[in-house]
């Protein structure tokens, strides 16, 4: 049976990564740029995770599983920003969101 | 046949997978009928009766019905989103069945050992978990690319729902855990196993009572049931997030929904009530209530048959009171006993929370949106987590 | 022993009254203040009955600095000077204690002044009661803030808060020395414990023993107002009379002559610090008396008084006669405590007067505090047998034995102290009344204090504290001359019958003897000038020097000048880095991913990770 | 069957983060990213690490990105604006991702270029028992102080969204 190199995992990992950044980078929408952050914690993880298996040790799984929780977390802090910034502005736009201060 | 066996393993899952398929379509097509049915006799009606004898071949004709007519794709929709929404829904909750186990016994096929589960885990419950979270972007996706109001609404109503109703939900179950200390569902039934004080429901330290009641209610939300139907709510939203769907698509959610109360009863069955296994030893007859169940059933539908209100049934009572005596004969066979009591009990536990599930459709009105909600937040997750709280202070306290 | 017991009773109070007395009655403020000092009082008298005094008595309750080879605890003794200090503090703070609740009757901050009160006697204590310097220190400042607080009690006005502020800043100057001796004894000693610094103190060399002295002294002189000093104690006086009585007579201005005792081995090492002591003291004695005679607030005269009697004990000290310097510590307290009390009893007797020529035949009206008072005044005239008549000549005879013409000032001054005292007698208690009020005697609980220290002022020389202290201070042998002690009762005597000519018997002559000195006596009257002369010498030129060299020049034009130089340099940069602060997030996010590039490079270059 | 497996599933995870970049509506950039996830959680178990990939599902998809949806339904926001520009992103972000991505490329290939090979059941110890243990024994304050902010971010959130805007 075929394995498959680590290298590949992580490989896979930095290109979603860089995606990620490319989708924070480009996207205007200030949803869509969160969840290119998101995306960049998801590449994150499958590092970890990959290199929990390499040291076949848990801890990976673990980081990984706290990096969620606090995704969560922000997730939430998060959306309620971009609500009382659409409230505020009445737009998603950040470029349009230059200012502090109105 | 060089290639079954190569892969016995791919091909005997193919097989279970077909198998449960089929039994899966025809009881969620029955389930219908059954649900129609029951609701009519609460209200006084005969409910489905013109298409078959007793109406049995309604399903049939509805499955007809939905492939022929006109698939309507509305002009202003998100075509990709409006189509993989129904499908998503479809998919999703049949994929959860395939983790749900039947019974104990391993049966040889192609001479490959295999459980009556179509894909063994050992984190099951939670896997079942992960999928099923996964269904709610079905009715989001529908509701938001029907680019509709009365959809909208409901899909921005379901999401908040089932993100709410899955705390409690996941706490109720979190309980039994406890008492179990397992993940796995097979290996939860081997836990209650020697009758119904042994099963999570009723088993010490701590009755699983209150999580079993939070666990139904919470159920009911998630699969949208009455009385927590608010996404669909037929007289304020019309039919909620999937208005705009019409034919096949439709049946799907229907068929989807239906699914899942089937997935939830059997959650509830192995979580809560032992799965398989029987209220008591077969060693006390257990093994007889089938048998006595159906040729009662058999005998009542014979007697019936001799003098019948209508003329049509004069016919039909005698044929089923046949069935089921051969039915209750067939339970009585030795060797098939070992695999299809089990089959039996579990069939018989979902099938009462089925029941149950239309019951209360039948009883009670349906809640307002702000009710919904704070029930779930004020008074199901103190409670459920209160629950945990005694469970796991009891269960250290006696370990 | 439980020595915590002595100063913490009356800190609870302080705690207590604090706290909550706001909301408390009367009644309930008194039974906490009065009570907390009275068992603290109760406590010194058990504490010295059950106590071998020749022991040493120390207690340890902590270690509070331990920093390399310097230990400071927090420790607590008693030896015989201690036990006489604990006495007079805790004695007379009790009776001034039960003065002040008829004293303070219809003055607003009640409960305020008594929780002052009690927190000064906490810190008094704590003084008295200190093993090593440290302790001793904390004492010394708190008193100093209680003071502070209490000069200031009625904040509302313009003059209270600065007596406050000016009794503040001049003490600090003292305490400055404080410090400064006490890094030396560190420094010279490794310890500030009493015991181990007058152990190593005879093997140190003159220099530094004498450095040490002075430094002390420099202390001494701020809290116990000597020359030159002394400003701070006449203004002193705006705050309420217990207080002038308690803190500013009998106990805390004491605490120069106290620490001065204390260190007595230091002293008698190094003779010129003591001769230097002794001077200053007699200095003091005779200026501050001089300035005592033409006063005529009678409060302000009673400070004056206060700082020539404590000139007094500094030249005790000084003289090298520490018990008796002590002795007169403990009979001053008696009668000065009383002459302010009885001019307190005066002044609330004429609701605030307090200036004496709207004043003049009391006695009939307040027979009570004018027998008291008069009782005081002989005892402070030197008038045997009263008790100043003891203590004074003590001192007397060990200044002759020092120094004849420390001698012959003090003599003088003792006649001039005789004289200011009985003009002030004379002028409120004599003649006619010249004010409008209506005089009424005051409340039992004024005048049973008054008449228990007019019996501690007459009897209090019986108290045989001289030989008491004789076994802890190296004894003066000073031969006891009949003529020198009949000399300075003659002058005490001389004084009061001058006052008696000037005031009673031929009253216009007053008048006319100032307009014949008029330059001196309106020097005298002035305080000859000493305020307008720190004014003009030291606060000005301060308050100049700081505003042209420190605020225009310093601050304005090199600081703010940096600081704004800064600023415009920030400004500029900003200008030009403002177009990278586009407040456009992905270009920062451009900028982040930048750095995070180059460093990853870096880190490539420079070896490569792993 | 593992390369495949981790092909297949690479590629999905791929071509779907692709698409969370170039979508142009944000509900299809979410289900995109919950296609990502979804895979993720498959190399998950792959790696061994079972519990981790139930929870990336129910965690992420089933819990944030619902968030996600639901913000986005709740704002009915529509396709994103063009309005403003930076530069600083036209000039420099592309050759700086290229950059970026060629750097780390180059980076695992050299560090990790003959380690450990991956199978499935290569690592077995991802179990929720494992994870649990570990959890509740050497991670036990980093696990409670997430709860705690956890417990902040509800609040904070509760807090900023209940403001009344005037």
């Amino acid at each position: 049976m075929a394995e498959i190199p680590i290298a590949w995992f992580l490989t896979l990992s930095a290109v979603l990564f860089v995606l990620g950044v490319a989708g924070f980078l480009f996207r205007r929408n200030i949803i869509t740029v969160f969840m290119s952050i998101e995306l960049m914690l998801n590449a994150v993880n499958l590092s970890f995770v990959a290199f929990s298996y390499q040291l076949k040790q848990v801890d990976g799984n673990l980081f990984a599983f706290f990096v969620m929780v606090v995704a969560a977390a922000e997730a939430a802090v998060g959306l309620a920003i971009i609500l009382t910034v659409f409230k505020n502005r009445s737009t998603l736009n950040i470029d349009e969101v230059e200012t502090m201060k109105n | 046949m060089e290639f079954v066996t190569q892969h016995p393993v791919l091909v005997v899952s193919l097989i279970k997978i077909a198998i449960a398929l089929f039994v899966v379509m025809t009881a969620l097509a029955y389930l219908t009928w059954f649900e129609r049915k029951v609701v009519a006799r609460i209200q006084s009606r005969w409910g489905p009766y013109w298409v078959g004898p007793h109406g049995l071949l309604q399903p049939l004709a509805d499955g007809v019905k939905f492939l022929f007519k006109e698939d309507i794709v509305p002009p202003m929709v998100d075509k990709v989103a409006y189509v993989l929404a129904p499908f998503l829904a479809l998919a999703i909750a049949l994929t959860t069945l395939a983790l749900i186990p039947i019974g104990p016994a391993t049966i040889n096929v192609l001479g490959q050992p295999t459980q009556l589960v179509i894909s063994h885990s050992n984190i099951a419950l939670i896997l079942l978990f992960a999928i099923s979270s996964i269904g709610i972007y079905a009715v989001v996706l529908a509701g938001w690319s029907s680019n509709s109001k009365y959809p909208l609404m409901g899909g921005l109503r379901s999401s908040a729902q089932m993100i709410s109703y899955e705390l409690p939900l996941s706490l109720a179950i979190a309980a039994p855990l406890l008492l179990s200390n397992t993940l796995s569902l097979h290996d939860l039934v081997v836990t209650q196993e020697g009758g119904i004080w042994h099963w999570n429901v009723l088993r010490g330290p701590f009755p699983q009572i209150f999580s079993f009641v939070i666990f139904l209610i919470a159920a009911f939300a998630e699969t949208n049931r009455v009385p927590f139907d608010l996404p669909e709510a037929e007289n304020e939203l019309v039919a909620g997030f999937h208005v705009e769907y019409s034919s096949m698509k439709f049946a799907s959610f229907f068929m989807a929904e239906y699914c899942n109360m089937i997935t939830v009863s059997s959650m509830a069955t192995l979580l809560f009530l032992g799965g398989w296994t029987a209220p008591w030893p077969a060693a006390y007859g257990s093994r007889f209530v089938p048998v006595l169940i159906f040729a009662l059933a058999g005998v009542v539908a014979l007697y019936h048959g001799i003098e019948t209100l209508r003329r049509r049934d004069r016919l039909t009572f005698p044929v089923f009171g046949v069935v089921f005596l051969a039915i209750a004969g067939v339970f009585l066979l030795p060797m098939v006993q070992e695999w299809l009591l089990p089959l039996f009990w579990f069939c018989a536990k979902t099938g009462a929370l089925l029941f149950a599930f239309m019951w209360i459709r039948g009883t009670l009105p349906r809640f307002r949106y702000d009710q919904l909600m704070g029930f779930t937040w004020k008074f199901l997750f103190p409670v459920a987590m209160l629950n945990l709280l005694v469970t796991g202070l009891l269960v250290a306290w006696f370990s | 022993m439980q020595l915590w017991l002595i100063p913490l009773l009356p800190f609870a109070g302080f705690l207590v009254n604090g706290l909550a007395g706001r909301r408390f009655p009367k009644g309930a403020v008194n039974a906490v203040a009065i009570g907390s000092v009275l068992l603290s009082f109760a406590w010194v008298l058990k504490t010295l009955f059950t106590i071998n005094l020749d022991a040493i008595n120390q207690e340890h309750y902590f270690t509070w600095i331990q920093s390399g080879a310097l230990t400071v605890g927090c420790d607590m003794a008693v030896d015989r000077l201690t036990a006489v200090m604990l006495l007079v503090v805790t004695g007379i703070g009790s009776l001034i204690h039960i003065y002040s609740i008829g004293y303070m009757a219809h003055e607003g901050g009640y409960y305020r002044f008594f929780s002052f009160l009690n927190l000064f006697m906490f810190f008094m204590l704590v003084l008295v009661l200190a093993s090593n310097y440290l302790v001793m220190f904390v004492g010394w400042e708190g008193v100093g803030l209680c003071s502070y607080l209490l000069i200031g009690f009625y904040f509302d006005k313009k003059f209270a808060t600065n007596a406050g502020n000016k009794a503040f800043i001049v003490n600090r100057i003292g305490d400055f020395g404080f410090s400064l001796a006490m890094f030396y004894m560190v420094r010279n000693f490794g310890s500030l414990d009493f015991g181990t610094v007058f152990k190593a103190a005879p093997g140190a060399s003159e220099a530094v023993l004498t450095t040490i002295g002075l430094l002390l002294m420099l202390g001494a002189c701020g809290k116990s107002a000597q020359l030159p000093l002394y400003v701070w104690l006449p203004d002193a006086m705006a705050g309420p009379t217990p207080v002038s009585a308690l803190i500013h007579a009998a106990t805390m201005v004491t605490a120069g002559v106290y620490m001065t005792a204390r260190s007595w081995v230091i002293y008698t090492h190094a003779p010129l610090a003591l001769n230097t002591i002794a001077i200053i003291g007699v200095a003091t004695a005779f200026f501050a008396a001089t300035i005592g005679l033409a006063q005529t607030d009678i409060k302000k005269v009673f400070a004056y008084s206060t700082v020539s009697q404590l000139g007094y004990m500094f030249l005790g000290v000084g003289s090298g006669a520490f018990s008796a310097g002590i002795f007169h510590l403990m009979t001053h307290a008696f009668f000065k405590a009383l002459l302010f009390l009885g001019s307190g009893s005066v002044i609330h007797a004429l609701a605030g007067e307090q200036d004496m020529r709207n004043m003049g035949g009391l006695r009939h009206k307040i027979p009570w505090t004018f027998w008291t008072m008069m009782c005081a005044a002989v005892a402070i005239s030197g008038v045997p047998p009263t008790s100043g008549f003891f203590s004074k000549d003590s001192i007397l005879v060990a200044a002759n034995h020092h120094a004849p013409w420390m001698y012959w000032l003090g003599v003088v001054t003792a006649g001039m102290t005789a004289f200011y005292v009985f003009r002030a007698m004379f002028l409120t208690f004599f003649g006619e009344y010249r004010g409008h009020a209506h005089p009424h005697e005051s409340p039992p609980l004024m005048t049973i204090p008054l008449a228990m220290l007019a019996l501690l002022s007459l009897g209090g020389g019986y108290i045989a504290v001289p030989a008491f202290l004789g076994r802890f201070f190296p004894t003066v042998e000073a031969p006891e001359d009949f003529t020198l002690v009949a000399i300075s009762v003659a002058f005490g005597l001389g004084g009061i019958a001058l006052a008696y000519l000037m005031y009673i018997a031929r009253p216009g002559m007053a008048d006319s003897l100032a307009g014949g000195l008029k330059g001196l006596y309106s020097l005298v009257y002035n305080k000859y000038f000493v305020d307008e002369i720190y004014d003009a010498a030291v606060v000005k030129p301060v308050v100049g020097g700081s505003r042209v060299v420190l605020w225009k020049g310093m601050d304005v034009g090199f600081i703010d000048g940096m600081v704004n130089g800064v600023g415009a340099l920030a400004r500029r940069t900003g200008a030009v880095l403002r177009l990278l602060q586009s407040g456009n997030i992905r270009s920062y996010a451009t900028w982040v991913l930048f750095g995070s590039v180059v460093v990853i490079v870096a880190l490539e270059l420079g070896g490569g990770a792993r | 069957m593992d390369v495949i497996l981790f092909l297949v599933f690479a590629i999905i995870a791929v071509v779907c983060a692709i698409n969370v970049v170039v979508q142009a509506h944000p509900i299809s950039s979410a289900v995109s990213l919950v296609g990502v996830m979804g895979s993720l959680a498959v190399l998950y178990l792959l790696l061994g690490a079972e519990f981790l990939a139930a929870a990336q599902v129910i965690v992420y998809a089933g819990a944030v990105m619902v968030l996600f949806v639901f913000v986005i339904m709740l704002l009915n926001a529509g396709a994103e604006s063009r309005k403003g520009h930076s530069l600083m992103v036209q000039v420099l972000a592309v050759p700086l991702l290229v950059t970026l991505l060629g750097l780390l490329a180059y980076i695992v290939q050299r560090i990790y270029r003959s380690d450990t090979t991956v199978h499935f059941g290569g690592f077995t110890h991802g179990t929720p028992q494992d994870v649990g243990r570990a959890l509740f024994t050497g991670y036990l304050l980093p696990f409670e102080v997430t709860s705690i902010l956890i417990l902040i971010a509800i609040l904070g959130a509760i807090v900023l969204a209940r403001k009344e805007i005037d």
